[in-house]
């Protein structure tokens, strides 16, 4: 078993949070691709569907879809199934509202590829205030 | 970020707490980002009606309290002024005319209603539909605006020359109340040059042909690539790239393409990329175009038709009354629906020009404010669609649970009248 | 002039009289113009509503009849089918709500209503409104367009890109039935290169500072000439344009301008003038911004204002809300009146946004289909009248002999709500 | 007294007809420029204001304003107040659509300035078949 890995890169929102990792290497809809009642994946060709990002650490390529993706957020917050925190890699003005209006801990651009490192169900300590990802792999 | 003065003193409360939150939003979000500013805007277009969706998430809030919250996304609820920007209204979530043939309950209706009037009294123009462009809101090229809704940005930054990333609810309501918006991504020029580059080697000519192409361009360049179209031959017009822009911003994130000659911003190849090489070649040709028609084709397997959706992104008159002159001596089948959405503002003057009662006559309906798949709502027991639309037959499916059927206006209409959908590969 | 073998059926009579007529009447006007084929339009933009001015010359004629002899100078009646292309109406002499306030007797009224509904029922989209561009007809970059009205044209072909010479009645109604036009004059790219080239050498940013620069450039030009503007350091929006060209296009007769990087077809002022050096240079400073102001107001010495007109060309939902803002607690002064000019279709969002009410509250009027130039109507007594409008003060005096004044909108609300014009000298 | 002179240029329309010359060095205005009960020149600036074109060859370079023109001279010619021909220099699709629905002999690209030849007052044959203008100066 592997030791604790850190990931460096830019903190967004602020704050630190810590869940298990829920992994896609697919970018994840708002509007028509989740369903804030219990947080889950609903995109029918989606790799993650049916499951629920609720409490844990989501991390993705970023946001698509429609320009409803921060409300979709926003709303999951608000009915309690947001994610503990996020984690990604490409940036644009969906993902960005979207982590500002969730309120959770971001961290993106970070300094190894967070893909190659971190598998669902790791352990993760997101640090948005020192950008940090500290990543405790699962035991296999 | 850095703030001038006057943002400064917004954010400081000068004028008020809720354009201090305002400001305070897009400060969050442009940090975010890492943009180096905001610009002014006096464009916006957001989407501000809420319905029973919304309230009861917040416990049945005041009409400030949605706002506060869903809007601005403001720590508690406070008192919103008229807004300061030039404001629109996007699509929403009811026909204020037939919300009944939605299905919505008389409570909802009202709820929406009310919304609706918060939002006419703090000055945003109610022109409910996704393409401001058609009623009145036509940028010119270089005006810094702030929109939501894919098909809409993509339209105005493509034909028109617009400068507008895809905005969502809480930043488009900031930018209402202070007129500013993060100077990021396409406010830019240089992010504005071409990525892709398509050269198309098969005819391109109907609505059809457009949605198939953008439909095709946008599973190609997903959410990070503005494509360049070679070798278009003819002018389209605004339906055309309506659908062109639509479905590439929806099979993909398209926010941004280039047709030489056509398009706002290049007049060859070589300037849409500025002089730089393409990151991407692709070829579209027949082999292309009939693989994107069997992919919008690809959910549906029933030929019976329940309803027929025309007008995504929303209808304009020519449209209307091309459905109207299909429809001619004809009748909607008893078992099938024939929809058509249009903004309010046309449905008026279609209203005067008689489309709207030869559309009812036959069977139709004539509708606008939504759609079904921003709305959620087809007719009771529905499981096959069928649209011109490349975006509509997208969306329906995945979030309705039905069969789509995609082709052209005539095609559509057929479908409609006989209750049978027989589209052919084009 | 060349035909094509389709055109050539259409003039023999395959499609019928009418369409007959209308190649006939395009066939001698192509051939007056020296034009060597004609264009195939679908967007032709005309004016066929007639009233007892049209119907008394011809005794009283049958819609057919009307539009036989004045939509396309037939040589007897025909019966004349549903319109072909895709056609507009543009605006006309009478606002369908407010006719009352025109003083149109009822008889007026109706025929009126009556001439609109065989428009309506040929398929002629009844926008009645110069701003087509406002309510959906929004054309491409090079798509050729047959439309009336010199402000929408010079809109049209300037800042979108669009194809389109000022056609007449006639030459429109001969194009709504064959979808064609003669390929002539703007249709022809080599014919929009720029001609005169107008340094700026004052800052030019509101709506009267278009006014103004539009109005003295048309001076300048007169009908020779496709002005490209040098030195605008500030992106304009629809609304200043649109007071810019209309400006232009009644103080002189352009059709065309350029204003690189912002305009559709010139990125910079070489490309404007496709290489070749200007014809005529100009410069536009502080003394000319000064006398173009003086010059608009130079039939205006009595202070006491009897109507305020304000949306020449049409009203956006954005001005009619600045005039709302700028009313907000105060009313129209007894002697005077307000009147607001918008294209129905946005009237009916007006009147939604409680825009109309408000303005109503006021003592103001929001009018539409119609203007006090086109329809020669004033409220009763008027002998002074007051605009934001270059076009409005440049036409009005003349035709209804009145004093016109020229200013700001704060200043006009000012002046309808003292009773008394005190605008300035900029 | 000097005799006829002929100008050729390019006749339009077809037809033959003769009257006084009204020439003016300044464009005319249609709509707002003429009333076509009698044919006047309405222009608060215009040099002919308050004369009549009826039955007259007008003599000018041509049509500005509005789009309105071609409509108002076709008004014209219903109420029996159009010129008898039309002799211009400049062509636009205003004075185009104009003359033809005006339904009167007119040429225009002629070989001479017409205003250098033609005077107020000259008798004009406008043959349009011809292309040709012959102008009797009026005794002086
Ligand atoms: S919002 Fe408009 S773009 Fe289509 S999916 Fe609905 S009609
Ligand atoms: S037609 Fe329109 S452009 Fe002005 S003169 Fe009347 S409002």
């Amino acid at each position: 078993m592997s030791g604790p890995v850190v990931l460096t890169g830019r903190g967004l929102v602020g704050g630190i949070a810590e869940g298990e990792a829920l992994v896609t290497r697919e970018a994840v809809s708002g509007w028509g691709g989740v369903e804030p009642r219990r947080g889950r994946i609903i995109e029918s060709r989606h790799e993650l569907v049916g499951q629920s990002f609720a409490g844990k650490v989501l991390v993705f390529p970023g946001a698509k879809g429609s320009s409803g993706w921060s409300g979709m957020f926003h709303m999951s917050r608000l009915m309690g199934s947001a994610p503990a925190a996020m984690v990604f890699t490409t940036m644009n003005t969906k993902i960005a509202l979207g982590v500002v209006v969730t309120h959770v801990p971001a961290v993106t651009d970070l300094d190894r590829d967070p893909f190659a490192v971190i598998r669902t169900g790791d352990w993760l300590r997101v640090d948005a205030d020192r950008g940090q990802v500290i990543v405790t792999p699962r035991s296999r | 970020m850095r703030l001038t003065d006057g943002e400064r003193a917004m954010l400081d409360g000068a004028d008020g707490e809720a354009v201090a939150a305002a400001m305070d939003l897009l400060v969050r979000y442009g940090e975010v980002l890492g943009a180096e500013r905001l610009v002014d805007t006096d464009n916006v277009c957001g989407a501000n009606l809420f319905g029973s969706r919304h309230s009861l998430v917040c416990g049945s809030p005041t009409p400030d309290a949605a706002f506060s919250e869903h809007s601005l996304d403001a720590p508690r609820v406070l008192t919103i002024p008229p807004v300061r920007a030039q404001s629109y209204q996007l699509i929403g979530p009811m026909d204020t005319k037939h919300w009944q043939v939605q299905g919505l309950p008389q409570a909802e209706h009202d709820e929406i209603v009310a919304s609706e009037k918060y939002s006419a009294d703090h000055g945003i123009h109610l022109m409910n539909t996704c393409t401001p462009y058609q009623v009145g809101n036509v940028p010119v090229r270089g005006e810094h605006c702030a929109w939501m809704e894919s098909s809409a940005v993509v339209y105005v930054n493509s034909v028109l020359g617009a400068r507008t990333n895809v905005e969502g609810r809480e930043s488009t309501g900031a930018a209402m109340l202070t007129g500013k918006i993060p100077y990021w991504g396409l406010h830019l020029e240089e992010n504005r040059h071409g990525t892709h580059l398509v050269e198309v080697t098969t005819p391109v000519q109907s609505n059809r042909d457009w949605g198939l192409l953008g439909y095709w361009i946008g599973e190609q360049v997903q959410e990070e690539g503005i494509p360049v179209l070679d070798g278009i031959t003819t002018t389209p017009d605004l339906v055309r790239l309506k659908h062109f822009g639509a479905a590439a911003a929806s099979s993909g994130g398209v926010e941004l393409y280039h047709v030489p000659g056509i398009t706002a911003e290049a007049r060859s190849v070589e300037e849409a990329f500025a002089g730089a090489a393409p990151r991407v070649r692709l070829r579209y040709g027949p082999d292309e175009r009939r693989a994107a028609y069997e992919r919008l084709n690809g959910t549906a397997t029933d030929t019976s038709v329940d309803l027929v959706m025309i007008g995504c992104p929303h209808a304009t008159l020519g449209q209307i009354r091309d459905v109207v002159r299909l429809l001619e001596g004809r009748r909607v089948h008893p078992d099938s629906e024939l929809w058509v959405f249009t903004p309010r503002a046309l449905r008026h003057i279609a209203e005067q020009n008689g489309y709207a009662q030869a559309l009812e006559d036959a069977g139709a309906v004539l509708m606008s404010d939504t759609c079904p798949a921003i709305g959620q709502f087809l007719p009771k027991g529905t499981r096959v669609i069928a649209t011109d639309s490349a975006k509509q037959v997208h969306y329906l499916p995945a979030i309705m649970n039905v069969q789509g059927w995609f082709g052209t206006l005539a095609e559509c209409v057929d479908a409609a009248v006989t209750g049978t959908w027989q589209g052919v590969q084009p």
